[in-house]
């Protein structure tokens, strides 16, 4: 099996995508000729041509409106914002219109045929403007699905199951693993399911969750738990909107403690909906608070990025309070 | 490639605000009916000409109709197209029947110009059982896949670059399909305007954006919208194709958009049209224009109804006649009466409409949501007398 | 003491603040001559200028970016957006600008002169797009503060308190009370402290939790339950951020239940921070898992609009849940 | 008040696409340092020319050496001015000093022109204790409050219509200042482009929208951003001053940009200034040129160069020398490289300083989030050898 980093595994995705299904369509800011600021569109212009991959002018409300247009059309355009945090300018075309489509119209018309990719996260030295994690921004608005891959061979079934699903998808890529992270990638076409949770690792004492970027550095405070003798079960939650309560709650259940982590702010972050949700769900068998480890409730910084984010001691830390309480 | 302009070179600081450039307004009909000294009119042909006559007429009498009810208590909201009906049907009536219409929301012309039942209109009103939207949406957000006429959206502008997306579809299909969508004079100060306008053009999308200039955005007067001469001016910006037309003058507004269409198929470049018409009535029916407009000024703009201007027209053609006109009328008033008392009895749509259509299949937390809501319902049919009743017959 | 509909105290509010500050301008579509499609503005043009008080055109991220700019300058604009589902296209200029003013520049520049008002909430047979509750869209952002009141007293000393605070603040006005809430309100000026929630029933067994337009609702479940012998504390919240922890929290200590009830779909509403948080602060106190009577998770209906909210019947029920548990 | 335009009513429809209308390019001097015949130079006095000139080479030198530092691992990220120094300096030099400058992000050179010193250039671009930011932004966010230079936000086009406001400010306080915005043509594209002219020229506001038009945004060159020629036609379409002006000609642009604020200030109107201009270096340092544009074009921009030319000029005007010239590199050389080591070992901002300026003050629930930080840091101190050490010495 060949060996891919995350990029790859998404230009991968990308070509199986254009190439299986010539109603798929790659554009954004610097998607065509270029590739891409990252080179996750490398190449597809070369091989599907100008009218299927291309660059757009620089207008993230431009791109999203055009690409419901698209949608509606028939097509099924993957368009591409260049950091996660410039998504906002597209907001309205994302809330108000691509997660409604559907429903105002009774299903005579819909835009189930969109894939919005988006590079988000920290550590790369990127401040307030090239950090974010906008995942729960997003998590308010039925009719969307958000996506967010932890590794390449993920990232390739995620993403083609992604731009394949009838609704509306978002698909947040961690871009601090873009190169960091590689792993074996199957070469044929495949999809992993969106909308289930993975337990990537099995465990009894406490519930690990994460999702993206984050499940590595829950996994290495898994590690150093472990050592202390606290068995973990580590959850990938894989998809934000919907998400998988069930799987979740199950392990739950069976381990009576819960640790969430995100990069966001904690405040309305995801994690909160998470244990809302299972505090409710569990509420017999929690043997301590939930835990959120996440950023602070403040923008991104860059100096102290180290400080902002909730690294795997963080995690560990929250992992004793959780046993010990 | 490079940034070079082919652009002369000059000595003296020279600015310019665009005084010097002219856009000038296309007309062909005058108000009695005549055609201008020298215009020709469009080869529109009979059968053509009364399909548009009938929809003016049939969208008045809708609009007065559907108005006094909502006076009546019986409609929760209302929106007239009048004073802007030759604008929009005479723009649909020049476009193929299966071109995609995204419109703003006054557009009802249009889209019961492509043969929307007067039935299907009231579903829609009254969010019914039958409303293809599943009374989600307000009065008059309309839509029809197989009259491809996009379903209205409330926001506003966000279909603009839409139908630039979707018309860049049509042209990857090959079908020598395009895309009108129609938005006032107000919409078009909104960023995905200039967003829709300039990719369209950049990517060769055959779409027509069309502006209907009614001097208004809810009580916001256009001298207050814009400083320029209209949205016109705006297509050098994008170096689209651009013609202004008096938007009361449906064979300027009929020849104006055939020909747009023409260049957005055949030469796969965007058109801007710009219409100037009026919006005689209130903005809505929640609108009272007494606050920030004179009597005077609508009386004005009530010398130029487009309706009265093209029966005039139709007349002397001896395409239509008195008798015609009376016989129209009453039948359009008993028709729309008949069929909004049938509209306003049928049933709601039952509860499990509620889950559906947000996404592809309902989902998990969804359905639970649903469950809690019903048995809810079952436990309190009092307070929910619209839903109640559908589960007691088996449904949801 | 005058009595005034909520509309007539923000009106009030909005004269009492151009009143006793030149650098305070009211801006936005409509706003002007004709005084906003609610009238909120009514008479500030005539009284103070059409430099203060103006009509913009149709564009909401021009509308909050100008106001943007205005405040930096060291004027204090109050810009309304016409309906608070219009508020996404200026999505961009709030959430990565207004909030990020400060923090970016290390109070350099700021952006504290800042207050947008919008109309917000459901129950005027206004569907999709005329009906939605916003707030928790912005609570993710550390930066804003949030401020909801509930009826015309809170009104007009919340939004003085608004315009006045130092830093930029989302003025949230429930529309549906706009004319239907009446109540006694000082003619004076006053101001109503930001961040702190408001205990406006003592109870024992529960504690409800709700703001804006939903307090309303609230206090009716309240009543309905206290005849059936439940004796409910009932808390506006009033500000979402930052939020009033403390208050919350000391009331459930004592409760020992809560009930949280919002418009807004369930799913990353903020009544799951606020559960979360509550479940973690009061663990070992809670009796029952924390109840969130919200919309569904779908955009807002029109003709089963009654349906879809959590009206007073709900939130009985989930006060019977929470106590029978 | 009503919709009409004044404009001519013809009976033909005529589609224009702005084909017709040129806007010419302003420019006074050659790459020699010579004027054009028919060109004057403006009065622009031997002391500001010097400033100019001074602040070109300091830029230069800076721009060699940070993008070194970076390359040599010593700074995460820079952005060159190269090829645009004409541009940005000689318009911020047709300003008075307490106007108002609202940039995008390749505009040190007016930020070092009003005076901003290499000792506080590097404390930005080195994150440290003594950045004016405390070292949350990325490097080239500058700002300064005293210099009038608005702290530098990534969003693009987010400070257009902020400028718009900024300067409706600064005419309702009556000072006669203005505020001048500088874009990318490819921020240009953004719908806060439009929304910023539109606002400017209806509310009158007395700003400068300075685009600079470099070919490229990134890796697009502009035929891939508009179709039209360049941004300056977009201006007609607010009814707006505008100019388009050789932005590799230091004194027209100065020229152009006086006569600018002339029209902002005394008539309360903004204006439009498109600077024609090719960015010579990359991106950034993230990125390599050489996979989108060739090298002759490069090569070709390369001969224009601005700083050569205004040192031509200056040279015949016997306003500066070759010596003066090797003196004045050499001595910023030093400067640069003595003040980047300085800066490189000043220590990084106090723990503290991550939940300060969120809001005007730190509330109860951020409070306690820091406290739990501060204790976690110092349970791990090894961890964070940038905060860590801060705290032992009684900090945070
Ligand atoms: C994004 C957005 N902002 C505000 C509104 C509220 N609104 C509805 S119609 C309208 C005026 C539109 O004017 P115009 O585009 O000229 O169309 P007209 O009503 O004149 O046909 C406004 C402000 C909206 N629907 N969407
Ligand atoms: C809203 C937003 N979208 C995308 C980006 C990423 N980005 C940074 S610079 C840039 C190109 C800007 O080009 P231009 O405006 O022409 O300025 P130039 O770099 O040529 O000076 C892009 C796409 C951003 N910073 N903000
Ligand atoms: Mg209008
Ligand atoms: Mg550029």
């Amino acid at each position: 099996m060949p060996t891919m980093n995350l990029l790859q595994a998404i230009n991968n995705a990308l070509d199986i995508a254009m190439e299986s299904d010539p109603r798929v369509l790659c554009f954004g800011e610097d998607v065509g000729g270029f590739g891409g600021v990252f080179r996750a569109t490398s190449h597809l212009q070369e091989k599907y041509g100008r009218e299927r991959c291309f660059n757009t002018p620089l207008v993230e409300q431009g791109i999203i409106g055009f690409a419901n247009g698209l949608a509606a059309q028939g097509h099924k355009p993957v368009a591409e914002i260049q950091f996660a945090d410039y998504i906002f300018p597209a907001f309205d075309q994302i809330v108000n219109e691509s997660a409604k489509f559907r429903y105002r119209s009774g299903s005579l018309f819909e835009v189930g045929g969109l894939t919005i990719r988006a590079p988000y996260g920290g550590g790369i030295s990127g401040g307030l403007y090239h950090s974010q994690s906008p995942e729960a921004y997003f998590a308010h608005t039925p009719g969307l699905k958000i996506v967010v891959p932890r590794n390449p061979h993920q990232a390739k079934g995620l993403l083609l199951a992604a731009i394949r699903d009838p609704d509306p998808v978002l698909f947040f890529e961690p871009k601090r693993l873009y190169r960091a992270s590689t792993g074996e990638v199957p070469e044929a076409d495949y999809q992993l399911p969106l909308g289930e949770a993975e337990v990537i690792k099995e465990g009894s004492d406490v519930t690990l969750l994460a999702w993206g970027a984050q499940v590595e550095v829950t996994e290495k405070a898994a590690e150093l738990a472990e050592k202390e003798g606290i068995s973990c079960e580590v959850i990938d939650l894989r998809s934000i909107l919907p998400w998988d309560v069930e799987t979740v709650a199950q392990s739950v259940l069976k381990t009576g403690r819960l640790v969430i982590s995100h990069e966001a702010p904690l405040t309305g972050g995801f994690a909160g909906e998470i244990a809302a949700t299972i505090a409710e769900r569990c509420f017999l068998y929690l043997e301590s608070p939930i835990q959120r480890v996440t950023g602070l409730d403040t923008p991104f910084p860059l100096t102290l990025e180290k400080e902002y984010l909730p690294n795997h001691l963080k995690i560990v830390e929250a992992i004793k309070a959780s046993i010990d309480f | 490639m490079t940034t070079t302009t082919a652009s002369q070179v000059i000595h003296e600081p020279r600015f310019m605000d665009g005084d010097e450039f002219h856009i000038a307004t296309f007309a062909l009909l005058q108000q009695d009916g005549t055609l201008f000294e020298g215009a020709r009119a469009p080869e529109l042909g009979r059968e053509t000409a009364r399909r548009i006559y009938h929809t003016m007429v049939l969208i008045r009498v809708l609009d007065e109709r559907m108005l006094a009810a909502q006076r009546q208590g019986r409609l929760s909201f209302y929106m007239q197209c009048t004073g802007e009906e030759a604008a929009v049907i005479g723009s649909a009536a020049a476009l193929d029947d299966d071109d995609m219409i995204m419109a703003q929301y006054r557009e009802q012309g249009a889209l019961a110009y492509r043969g929307f039942g007067i039935d299907e209109f009231m579903n829609q009103l009254f969010g019914n059982a039958e409303d293809y939207g599943k009374g989600r949406q307000m009065p008059i957000h309309y839509g029809s896949a197989k009259l491809h006429y996009m379903t209205i959206s409330s926001p506003l502008a966000t279909q603009i670059p839409q139908a630039a997306g979707y018309a860049y579809g049509q042209k990857l299909d090959g079908q020598g399909r395009c895309t009108i969508t129609y938005f006032g004079e107000g919409a078009a100060s909104e960023g995905d305007f200039h967003a829709a306008l300039n990719m369209a053009a950049v990517h060769r999308a055959p779409v027509i954006f069309f502006c209907r200039n009614n001097g208004y955005a809810i009580s916001t007067p256009s001298v207050e919208q814009f400083a320029a001469d209209g949205v016109a001016p705006r297509a050098f910006g994008y170096k689209m194709h651009v013609i202004r037309v008096d938007g009361n003058d449906v064979l300027a507004v009929y020849a104006a958009t055939r020909e747009a269409r023409r260049i957005a198929v055949e030469h796969n470049q965007p058109v801007l049209i710009e219409a100037m018409t009026y919006r005689l009535a209130a903005h809505s029916s929640s609108d009272d224009p007494s606050g920030y407009r004179s009597k005077k000024e609508e009386a004005l703009w009530r010398e130029k109804d487009p309706v009265n201007r093209m029966r005039l027209w139709m007349l002397a053609q001896e395409w239509w006649s008195d008798d015609e006109e009376k016989t129209l009328q009453e039948q359009l008033r008993r028709e729309v009466l008949e069929t909004m008392k049938r509209a306003e009895k049928r049933p709601p749509p039952p509860l499990a409409s509620l889950v559906e259509d947000v996404y592809a299949e309902v989902p998990a937390r969804l359905q639970e949501q649903l469950d809690a809501l019903e048995a809810h319902v079952r436990r309190h049919p009092e307070a929910y007398p619209k839903s109640a009743p559908g589960l007691d017959q088996g449904g949801a």
